[in-house]
């Protein structure tokens, strides 16, 4: 069964959740995600699933930890202040390895900043906002369609690897309205979740926790977490090029500037500009040697994103070139217009002497 | 010869880590004993704190779970939510359920969450080295009161019991102490009673447990357990403070 | 009409959402491709509030409205946020019961519509918002008015749908008042100030 | 007669037990277990009325008492 | 006057704030900074300051907003879950642009984790675990008295840029007792705070915020912080780079693993071998450009951090040349031994050929 | 002719982002005549909470912090500690006190802090856009309660005063409400009064006042204001609770 | 006889003094203001003790009396 | 002595932290170079405690002590725990009160002292830290008893000045009992056994 329908990010999010089978949603309304909170606690009740406005943030990650460490599907949304008070939380579900969905419709910062979109945690969801050695995987997805179908990811790559997994948007795409369908795909063939604290029936007494104080323990601990990630990077490295090859110039953004920029290779193109676009879509494991592939041979990378400039490292460290990286980054809530991405081509074109048809 | 006290069940073999004298081991036991008394071991999920006991799930026989320091509650709403088949509770020193985790005991009591909570009461950090709690009385020294708690520059002792009590969606509370014989065994009536309401669907209980840290307290076991009776009783007093079940 | 572009402001509390989520559903029942995008950005209760709605033939990039090719401006700080952008030659549709004072561009067709006041003849100042909506059709019809009715329909909840017939009416009313005053009469209208009402 | 038996390598000397006995049947030893601990062991067995209350204090559950 | 004394690096650093003039400190206990809430608890009254045992690290850090709102010099200090919980609260403060002084004596996480020292905080310190585009300086100390020092500095730091610094330290650092004197500096030229809230008699109000509201206001804030940010890149670098001229291999490593390389130095300059240390001081801003001209002509850059890799991330930005860049990490807790940093040593001596005497 | 009523000089001569008929002006204009009338303006700091009343720093007339979601009670201790002679008020709203920010509210009432407290209740999160507050009432439809809330799901709302007055630290509570001019004139006085006290160094004063959210609670102003006193009095009564001023 | 000023440009309607005022004195008008709001402004002035209880209301405090 | 790295090691609760703290005091009362540095590592409560202490004629690049040139070995656990690591011809007094079993290491220096016995004699099995610490110095004069005995002074906090008489007697004790039993003689009660107290 697939249903069509028009709804914002946000609903699209929480159907997409229920549809993979998440019946716990805990969370603590927040600007720009509040329809996940209002869709939730109409929609809930309706599938016999578990809505529970938490007291805070705090509370809703925590709430999260229980469901997971049972064995349920459980996910919880905020936006950047929110997600802030969860860092605590969620370097105990990475510790703890528990399987968890994290939603995070980022808006200006710092502080209270504003509600407008914005991409300036990315730093805080690549490289563990929390303490300790730990990662996230994090989806970035760009349409309101993507953001549903990354929602089923997510849930299925928290449970293969046992792990939090993240799913980063900026304001606009949990507010814009778009058609969006919902196709559950056949689960992949996950592990049993026999970990999981279910009451000791018919087994030994399962336990779950982070604190490990035998000498070296937490060490070995952290080898196996440092493996795991190893095969996140392995496998799970997500991405979109478009028309890179032997380009010129090359775009590099996520999340909606992606689609701003998507919108200008047309135009380009159709003037004879050799142009791609590059969009991480998982922003950690990061996409390192596709963009290294992607950007040989090219005169210059630009960056364009909603922050003062974090995705640009990563692109650094694909790149270990910095005189072919250029960044447009624009922090506070506000959204980046064609127009300025355009006038930084143009910028690049004249320095380059980059040739049109 | 018939065995008429023996460990229970629930309960590994195992030596604790605990200070001698600590009576975080005594309502363990108590715990366990009401767990295989109501022959729930199969189905228990409990929670251990970030205090002292946050090795409980070292010696509880049966599924048991880490929470952040103070979310306790939190975690036990999650899990209930999702399985409301299990029997959940939560284990919590002073300092993780009544500083930092404020909040996150109200608000579960508050929404009636039907889970049970057992709050071990020793009126100090003992995990982190002594330092003051929410419970501690006044005048008593600690690491960081050295002076002695001042009603003036750190508040009085809270009676968590007393707060809690007044929620309509609390169902049981009740305050007990394990310094005698006599009190330890009402100590383990109350556990037992939060738990089978919780079997039987009646809501949010409460336990909270009078209980020594002779370490910080600076004091013999023996006389630490007398401390309570002498000093500590008068500011939380013992008794049952609520319950829906008791005919009024 | 390969892609129209809209912005749509006014006053929080002007119905500013729903006239946009309104489009995006009809355009979806005509099978177009729609964006709709809300500025819940900078502004709280009070402020201004305005969306930007896509419909296109195409795939649609981007939901970001910088250019637009139409808009409808609903109370007076809109017009000063908005009359710079509107492409040349767009359409901007302006409440002329509450915008009282004369847009500045003159490469963009302006249309006036005293849509609070027509709303309150109607009886409920809140579908003032329809009525400019009736306004906007009758220049551009990027929907049919038929389809805009039935989406009506669709996502007003139960509980409101007594107001269907009203909304219904004051659609009429607004393409109806356009209609009715050519281009010239308008012109010479704004260049003493709006003075309907 | 009752029996009382401790694990006393286990006994941490807390004397909770010996507190609680009421008729002074657990003593406190003169040497030390491994962990350098006076331990407390049951003396006067002939006395032990396997009340078990030693047992319900022992914060290390170590005290088993039969009948 | 100078006072000299045997002291733990949790005390010295309490110390070193009172002597800075610090008359606030707020904190929650944990381990291993336990020290500094119980020294505090002391000192604090002796001195007519305050000295609050907060409910939680939330509460701490927001007390540290309020007195630090008013002007007053106030600091806080926890490990690695207890920072976590600060994140939003040190958004906020770097959104406000309120001076403070934060410190993390790092354990081992994630998660409970254990209370053995750590550095697995470097990417939450430097690259912001809370949200929005914001920086911290960080400074990281390598002895008890550089703890002292640098708590001086933080607070004439953050008076002077008008920003939070975080001095983060393996739990090592504040365990250890080494002698320690105390100097109190002529504070440098700070700036008056005139923007504090300290009534507004003979002034217009003043308001501390971090909403703004107003079309492209917080973009506006936002570059005039990233302006601040620059202007720490060009003056507040501090490193320290020993034998690093000529040298084959250099080490690199800060806080307690920093010690152990440096014990080694000797060793192998004795036998002939040309090994340097490059130790980075500041954290954020980082001394890439130092950092890349002391490995200029160097065979090979061995990392030692104890932590799974984070620190090498930002020497990889700086090399920006993967070829030459070794870690030893260790994560979980556990003291890096000086056996194991030498088998490394050893390891890159042979598979270069590097040549003793 | 003299003015008999003008706008107080501690409230800028500004429109506020309100809107129509929301409480918050109102306590806005009480709390600017008392710091007028107690002749503090240049010694008083207010703290705005996150929630509607957010932007209140563009609003007083004298100098006003912001503090993270929940937290101005933390805030304050941190400012009042540092500088005892300053006169600090913490403004906050139901979501911000009684939800996230329930543990340090207690906590700050609990030592005693010499600050004042106004909650403004309007059982809802105005500034989010109408979701359930701790305080909404039973059978109230909000944003995250579509079928009304359930005691059974989300307990029942929470009587903050009463729990706060409770505290030794506290020294006043009053709770009242703005619905008419006497109700207005009766929470301008306990605004007042908790001021003074702490002026005088007497402590924690607490004042909560009932305030209409038309918007998200669906209703003209008029009506609004007319369900607090149907509804809301009952569930939250009117008084004072708490006053050591008081000769018993 | 005493004196109310309104500030009608910045009346929000939400018709609280004129639920106050024991004398009926304001109404709210038939016209908009700028912001597309029917603004209360007082009326039968020749009635109004003074009593300034509409300005106590107005959440805008945008109500002056003079007396 | 350029510099000697000891680790001290035992239950908690039985002052190995004071043991540490004492050594170091008095090493900066003689203007050496010291450092010390706690296990609080790995174990909490009821655990096995260590600490790391230098003692220097230079400066110490690093507090971490992982080849120590001697070990004062309070416990059984302890004993296996460093046994290992203590360097050839390295020192290791142990408590023999409480460690039971031999050591295996034949290339160093074993001193055992049945310091929880003497201190129960002494009346306060407490001080089983200053015997076993007497009966280090007398091994290694890194420091003079008599500055151990002001540092003693210097560090008790006054509420317990009471004890510093018993502390000195029991640090005397210990250095009594080695100086007494020639090594030649512990090294073949060592191979029956600890088999004192
Ligand atoms: C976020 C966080 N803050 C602080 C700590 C340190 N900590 C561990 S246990 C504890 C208090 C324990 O006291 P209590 O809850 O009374 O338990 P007890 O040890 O007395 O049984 C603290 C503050 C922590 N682990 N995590
Ligand atoms: C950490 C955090 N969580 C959530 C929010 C979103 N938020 C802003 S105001 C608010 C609630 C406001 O309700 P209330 O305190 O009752 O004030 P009101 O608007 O009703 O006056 C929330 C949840 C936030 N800004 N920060
Ligand atoms: S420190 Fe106190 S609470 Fe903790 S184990 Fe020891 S006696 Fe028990
Ligand atoms: S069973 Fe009773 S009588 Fe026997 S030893 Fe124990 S307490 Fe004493
Ligand atoms: S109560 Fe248990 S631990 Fe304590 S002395 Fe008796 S046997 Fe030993
Ligand atoms: S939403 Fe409610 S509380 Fe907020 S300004 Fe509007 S009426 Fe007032
Ligand atoms: S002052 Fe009194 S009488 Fe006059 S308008 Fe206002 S409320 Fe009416
Ligand atoms: S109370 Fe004020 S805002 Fe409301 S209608 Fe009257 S004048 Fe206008
Ligand atoms: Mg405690
Ligand atoms: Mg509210």
């Amino acid at each position: 069964m697939s249903r069509k329908g028009l709804m914002c990010g946000n609903e699209a999010m929480a159907e997409a959740a229920i549809t993979a089978g998440c019946r716990c949603y805990f969370g603590y309304p927040i600007t720009p995600q509040n329809e996940v909170t209002a869709y939730m606690s109409r929609r809930m009740p309706e599938v016999g699933g578990q809505f529970v406005q938490s007291e805070s943030e705090v509370a809703a990650i925590n709430m999260v930890f229980g469901a997971a460490a049972i064995g349920a599907r459980a996910f919880t949304s905020s936006s950047s202040p929110g997600i802030s008070l969860m860092q605590e939380g969620i370097s105990y579900l990475a510790g703890n390895e528990l399987p968890s969905v994290i939603v995070n419709i980022m808006r200006g910062g710092p502080g209270l900043g504003n509600i407008g979109p914005s991409q300036a945690d990315y730093f805080q969801a690549t490289r563990g906002g929390g303490h300790g050695d730990y990662r996230t995987i994090v989806l970035a997805p760009a349409s309101v369609q993507e953001l549903a179908d990354q929602m089923f990811l997510a849930f299925d790559l928290a449970d293969k690897y046992r792990n939090p997994v993240m799913v980063i948007a900026d304001g606009v795409l949990g507010q814009i309205v778009e058609p969006v369908e919902f196709s559950p795909k056949e689960t992949a063939n996950l592990p049993k979740k026999d970990w999981a604290l279910t009451g000791c029936s018919g087994r030994a007494p399962n336990k779950i926790r982070s604190l490990v104080l035998g000498d070296n323990e937490l060490l070995e601990h952290n080898r196996k977490l440092q493996a795991k990630y190893r095969a996140m990077e392995e496998s799970e490295i997500r991405y979109e090029s478009l028309e890179t090859d032997g380009a010129d110039i090359i775009l590099v953004a996520y999340g909606s500037p992606s689609r701003t920029c998507r919108s200008l290779l047309k135009k380009y193109r159709q003037e004879g500009y050799r142009i791609g676009l590059f969009r991480p879509i998982t922003l950690w494991p990061f996409p390192y040697k596709a963009l290294a592939e992607a950007a040989h041979g090219s005169r210059m990378v630009l960056v364009v994103e909603m922050s003062a400039g974090q995705l640009v490292e990563d692109v650094r460290l694909a790149l270990l070139n910095d005189s072919i990286i250029r960044l447009l980054g624009k922090p506070g809530g506000e959204v980046i217009q064609s127009h300025e991405v355009q006038s930084e081509i143009e910028k690049i074109i004249e320095e380059f002497k980059i040739k049109g048809r | 010869m018939t065995k008429v006290f023996t460990r229970p069940y629930s309960l590994k073999d195992v030596e604790t880590h605990y200070c001698g004298g600590c009576g975080h081991g005594i309502v363990h036991r108590l715990i366990a004993d009401a767990v295989d008394e109501l022959g729930i071991r199969e189905r228990v999920v409990g929670i251990a704190p970030v205090g002292c006991a946050v090795l409980a799930y070292d010696y509880f026989n049966f599924d048991v779970c880490e929470a952040a320091h103070g979310r306790a509650p939190a975690v036990a709403t999650g899990m209930k939510r999702a399985r409301p088949d299990l029997i959940i509770f939560a284990y919590q020193g002073d300092g993780d359920l009544a500083a930092i985790g404020m909040a996150e005991i109200i608000h579960a009591a508050n929404r009636g969450e039907n889970i049970s909570v057992f709050f071990v009461n020793n009126a100090v950090y003992g995990m982190t080295g002594g330092q003051m709690a929410p419970t501690t009385m006044i005048g008593q020294k600690t690491e960081t009161t050295p002076r002695g708690r001042l009603m003036e520059q750190e508040g009085s002792p809270i009676r968590v019991s007393e707060l809690l009590a007044q929620f309509d969606g609390v169902k049981f509370v009740e305050r007990c102490t394990i310094t005698k014989p006599k009190n330890v065994n009402r100590t383990k009536a109350a556990i037992t009673h939060a738990l089978r309401m919780q079997i039987e669907g009646k809501g949010f209980g409460f336990v909270e447990i009078l209980s020594p840290c002779p370490t910080y307290w600076g004091l013999q076991p023996r006389v630490a357990m007398k401390m309570i009776e002498e000093r500590m009783i008068e500011v939380f007093p013992l008794g049952q403070l609520k319950d829906i079940e008791e005919k009024k | 009409m390969a892609e129209e572009r809209i912005i749509i402001a006014g006053f929080g509390g002007q119905g500013i959402m729903f006239m946009g989520k309104l489009l995006c559903y009809a355009g979806m029942m005509e099978d177009r491709h729609v964006t709709y995008m809300p500025s819940y950005g900078a502004e709280v209760r009070g402020g201004t509030a305005y969306c930007n709605v896509i419909i296109s033939s195409e795939e649609i990039p981007s939901p970001v409205v910088s250019d637009p090719t139409a808009a409808i401006i609903m109370n007076m700080p809109s017009l000063a946020k908005f009359e710079a952008a509107v492409v040349k030659k767009g359409l901007m549709v302006v409440n002329s019961s509450l915008v009282t004072r004369a847009a500045k561009r003159k490469d963009i067709e302006l249309i006036p519509v005293p849509a609070t006041s027509i709303a309150d003849r109607l009886g409920n100042t809140r579908v003032a918002n329809m009525v400019a909506l009736g306004g906007f059709l009758a220049k551009r019809a990027v929907v049919d008015i038929a389809t805009v009715t039935a989406a009506i329909q669709e996502i007003l909840p139960a509980s409101r749908s007594h107001l269907i017939e009203v909304n219904r009416q004051a659609i009429a009313e607004g393409k109806i008042y356009v209609e009715a005053h050519s281009s010239a009469a308008i012109w010479s209208k704004l260049t003493r100030g709006f003075g309907f009402a | 007669m009752a029996k009382v038996t401790i694990i006393t390598q286990r006994c941490k000397g807390c004397e909770l037990c010996v507190e609680s006995c009421p008729h002074g049947v657990i003593v406190m030893s003169k040497s030390l277990n491994d962990k350098g601990v006076h331990f407390a062991q049951p003396a006067m067995l002939e006395d032990c009325t396997g009340c078990a209350l030693c047992a319900m204090m022992c914060p290390e559950v170590i005290i088993e008492v039969e009948k």
